[in-house]
């Protein structure tokens, strides 16, 4: 094995054990949900891990990222431990929000990443402000926000694409193209066969497409993107194209997809894409079996340690309205 | 769909509020082709709260529509389709999202019947998926109804039962006027008799849900239940407390109120919304202007805190109203 | 003369007449609101002309139109009399929406022109939804919405354009590329040279543009796109070229605009170019005189009349809210 | 700008409510580089109501930007300037427009602290021209705050003068909560003092701008001057209104009114935002509950009709509320 080879080994098994650690603790977090540990909702992105990955691998540690309320894969690339993740999931006091967030707003400010939100397509113009305030300090970061194919639908999407372009800011638009909306195939409900890629025109910037279950793939052209952004060529879109495992929330069994299809994108799954990678640029299987035992270690940590922590103190409801930790409406 | 009712002595069945939601829709339907329906997995899917199950199947794709996310064209849609000849029923999945629509429900649909000086109506319904208490966080949570209320123009129906969303549904969906339906996420699989076939009931009717003689309760959609729960515990106490399910906003029957006051003299109003900008507040203006001398205390609203809605049932709890909370503050009147 | 010629220049005459008739009651319009007998704020389309009068003729009468607040000429085109509209203007009970639109809202229901709208792009879902309607029944009619440049970077915009390419919907949008939003050149604020048309591709519908101030182009392009859209192949976006004489609003100087520009613009005014249009086919000059002459005594006894009539009775406040003609919100 | 205060006995100079939108935003974009503009027609143009004339050759196209007609663009980026270290001053040409963005004035900006926790703050403002009685008609004439009084985690601020202007806009853009700057188009070309250099006009504040023993009238904005007229008239009535300028609806200053309640027992709010909904509703309900011992009367509304609003100035003018209307209104009340 050459230098070249084994750095470029040793880079992928890392992005492979990030990929397996977002996959196990939605696994931890899926079984929690059904064992009513987990309250509310949750939008699994078992599926998706390499567009996450491949994107941060990609990004400087000072860049912004907002997600949406399918967003675990985002937070856990940017550095959010499983613990804290699992944490806020089960409504203990340390959560990532304190238990006040959940699993659609899981956020990691500290590490940029600056929100997951729960209204499709509100956060790409919060994207586009962040990368205005960027240039406007000088700072040389970027702005990336994650989004789905049913988001290219919304009027959101179109004002913040259009103004990211006028003002040529350094901002990403990735969509995780996964075929459907909710229960809705988005070919169903789109005008254009590529939902993101294909609108890239009507604002003069790069459309791309990628296969977004190769983390490898994912990395180089948010790479590539990135530093055109970087270097005040301004925004471009790209398309990520994925499938999800599980249904689109919750116990969602997702009986809409034609089994033949799910087959075909399970074949294709990110884990095992980086895998056969691995394989062919000869690292050993129990070196991956060694990653895969390291991951399983984290997460069950990190599930022993959220079930035994507190859940919040109830006057909690009353504080973080304001700056000042406060909520008070009146004198 | 109709086989929920039909087919067997109405007494003994009993129909979940989500069924009431798709029976009431499909019973318009049925009785007026220009009835339709749009919006996001509705059709094939029959909704993400089920409440739409069973439509796409009896009317065909031709009477239910699913859109794209795109709540702003769904409205609008809807607007332009009921000034031409039709009735949509337009579904925005959760209420929170009207915000992403709210230029139409603000500035259009409630406006355009005035400002042309009487030579448009726009006979819609919006129906939505309102409220709490299921740990969906900040953004799938609110009770949205004050923001409508804000709005002249916009009639606001918020049923507490199978029977009445059945009976208000066909009251919306006649109605010539647009009308904002809010279907809450916390009764959908609550349970009730089914109503008669051709059940209507008016809108702007409140109703009288419990009797007493000490103080009047008045609620709306998810908080009608608590506040019966908490007449039923003050009972034991030997507090009567007489409970008004308001069932609209617009119309808002103050009538219905005013009368019960005159019986009781003392009010507490019971909403989900934060206490800021709730109707509540606008409802005891009215108290305290045409019935400040049947006031023998002060009035009380036990509201929601002006807090965004917590994810963690623990502190959600502490935010939306809770039958304790109300019994508390009655209790505490009642001692005035 | 041919017959056909003859043809030619008499429904050529017609368009020249009415386009003439706009401009005159807009005149009136703003000499009145000089005057202080217009209150509010008008925003007048003299330069618009022949977009209005070139669609209105392309379409049947049942078809429906919406406008924005700059919709004088779309509502004289949709056979509004001189008369209501300045009525409307002047606060008098005889105006087209009796006294409670002004300017911004002019309506004639009907004769299909289903209003003018003052929030920018709010109308566009609309025109959909009146399309959606006429397939659902059936009817043959099509929906026509009309804008400004500047409505082309707000969100009703896309998702009013996705909707109706997905549902193939038989509606037309018709945008009036006057060069600004209010003070702003639309080229410093939008991503793309032609902003209506250029956004075509986003939603895989046919994108043209046209001279606007051509009223036999306007008409050729509105046809041929109206009969696409009525034999069922869906809408189509149109950008028609155009300048306005006047300021945005009221008064309004528009000394952002190059004299450069103005003048040229003004030298291409969509009479001027019928007029030349006539002369080529042989319409005399005594007739265009007699045409204006017409036009001009229309408007004169508008004028009069709308002066003339009574304000509106004050009771009309509490009309118009409800169906049932009332405003009663509570019992 | 500076010189349209500097350079002359301020005694002898007064300043227009317009300009001092201008000068107060001036002011902080000179304290704090971090402090930007961004809206429609606010930088070479100066702004539709000319309340950012200026701004551009002071500060240059780095810190005021014109934007395309993208509402939700507009206030979206604000927020995500806001969220990394800038202090964005986001325009929305009329109030009415929030409706276009409401999304982020719902749901987003004001839940965005407390959904993660207290990790990020929101430090803006959305400056809104609001109101009525100039013929604009059912699209542009509302006043709107009560739309954002509905939503926790919004502070909203409606100032009455130029001085206010001044004050209360150097403490909305200092304060690290999102606030909502309600400047009224009806009060623009009013003059009045203008402030010395630094003033600050702490936000939740109300101002008792005319002393009265017999009833306390509660307005904002353009219906402080009506309430002043109106007390006026009713001075030589031989009443004595003392008027309240609330100032801001969030924080809702109810010690004020309180305090004047305990005074006068009497009260009546002037609005113009429609009856329904309106903030007088949440005020009064809480004078209901914890002044309701003070009261010697019913409480009255002068309030908004509840229609859209109409374009003829005679029309218009039913439905705002006039001098006329409160004098008459304190009149009946005083007689109780
Ligand atoms: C404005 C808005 N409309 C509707 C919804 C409900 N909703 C939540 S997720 C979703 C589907 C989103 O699809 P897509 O953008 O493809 O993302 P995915 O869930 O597939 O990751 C919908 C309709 C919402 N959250 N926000
Ligand atoms: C949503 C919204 N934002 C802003 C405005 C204020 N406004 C009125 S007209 C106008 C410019 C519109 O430009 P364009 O669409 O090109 O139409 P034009 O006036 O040139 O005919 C603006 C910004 C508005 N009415 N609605
Ligand atoms: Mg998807
Ligand atoms: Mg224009």
């Amino acid at each position: 094995m050459g230098t070249q080879v084994r750095d470029q080994a040793q880079e992928l098994l890392t992005l492979y054990e990030r990929m397996a650690l977002v996959r196990r603790t939605e696994k931890a977090a899926h079984d929690l949900f059904l064992s009513g540990l987990v309250k509310g909702t949750t939008h699994l992105a078992a599926g998706h891990e390499a567009i996450a990955v491949g994107a941060s691998a990609a990004l400087r540690a000072d860049d912004y990222v907002f997600a949406t309320y399918r967003g675990h894969h985002h937070t856990l690339a940017r550095g959010a431990t499983p613990e804290e993740c699992l944490a806020e999931l089960m409504s203990r006091a340390t959560g990532l929000c304190r238990a006040k967030g959940g699993s659609m707003h899981l956020t990691k400010a500290a590490t940029g990443m600056l929100g997951s939100y729960a209204i499709v397509g509100a956060h790409l113009p919060m994207a586009v402000g962040a990368a205005w305030s960027a240039r406007l300090r000088g700072t040389g970061q970027i702005a990336v926000a994650f989004f789905g194919d049913g988001a290219t639908n919304i009027g959101a999407f179109h004002e913040a694409l259009n103004l990211a372009a006028v003002w040529k800011l350094p901002v990403l638009f990735v969509c995780e193209n996964n075929l459907y909306m909710e229960y809705t195939p988005i070919a169903d409900v789109t005008a254009v066969a590529r939902p993101a890629a294909d609108r890239a025109s009507a604002y003069g910037i790069p459309g791309e497409t990628v296969d977004g279950n190769d983390v490898v793939l994912v990395r180089e052209a948010v790479s590539r993107l990135a530093e055109r952004a970087r270097a005040g060529d301004g925004p471009a879109l790209l398309e990520a194209e994925t499938y999800r495992h599980f249904g689109h929330s919750r116990a969602d069994p997702a009986t809409y997809r034609p089994a033949e299809e799910v087959e075909r994108w399970l074949k294709h799954d990110p884990l095992d894409v980086a895998r056969g990678q691995l394989t062919e640029l000869g690292v050993p299987t129990e070196t991956l079996a060694q990653a895969d035992e390291r991951v399983r270690d984290v997460v069950q940590k990190a599930v022993d340690a959220a079930k035994a922590a507190p859940g919040p103190d109830p006057r909690e409801a009353l504080t973080d309205v304001w700056a000042d930790g406060g909520a008070a409406w009146r004198t | 769909m109709a086989d929920v009712i039909d087919g067997q002595p109405a007494i003994q069945r009993q129909i979940t509020y989500r069924e009431a939601v798709a029976e009431g829709i499909a019973r318009e339907m049925r009785r007026d082709p220009a009835v339709v329906c749009l919006g996001e997995d509705i059709a094939a899917a029959g909704g993400v709260f089920k409440t739409t199950v069973g439509l796409l199947e009896e009317f065909g794709p031709g009477r239910v529509w699913d859109t794209p996310i795109s709540e702003q064209a769904i409205v609008g849609a809807a607007m332009g389709a009921a000034m031409t000849g039709m009735r949509p029923v337009a579904e925005i999945m959760f209420s929170d999202f009207l915000a992403c629509c709210w230029d139409y429900l603000a500035n259009e649909i409630p406006k355009v019947r005035y400002m042309t000086g009487g030579q448009v109506t726009v006979p819609l319904v919006v129906r939505t998926a309102n409220g709490g208490g299921l740990g969906f966080g900040a953004q799938h949570s609110q009770a949205t109804e004050n923001w409508a209320f804000t709005i002249p123009g916009l009639k606001i129906a918020a049923p507490a039962t199978p029977a009445d969303v059945i009976g208000m549904m066909a009251a919306a969906i006649r109605s010539d006027d647009p009308v904002v339906f809010f279907e809450h996420k916390g009764l959908l699989a609550s349970k009730g008799a089914p109503p008669p076939p051709d059940h209507v009931v008016e809108l702007g009717r409140a109703a009288v849900v419990r009797e007493g003689g000490d103080v009047t309760l008045v609620a709306l959609a998810s908080m009608v239940p608590v506040a019966l729960e908490a007449a039923q515990r003050l009972d034991e106490e030997g507090i009567e407390a007489e409970v008004v399910d308001l069932r609209c906003l617009v119309p808002l029957d103050m009538s219905t109120v005013l009368a019960s006051l005159a019986r009781t003299s003392r009010l507490v109003t019971v909403e989900e919304n934060p206490y800021q900008g709730g109707w509540g507040g606008t409802l005891v203006s009215v108290v305290a202007d045409e019935g400040f001398g049947l006031l023998d205390a002060p009035v009380r609203r036990v509201a929601g805190e002006c807090v965004p809605l917590p994810f963690a049932d623990a502190l959600e709890e502490q935010v939306i109203p809770t039958v304790d909370k109300v019994v508390a503050t009655v209790r505490a009147l009642a001692a005035y």
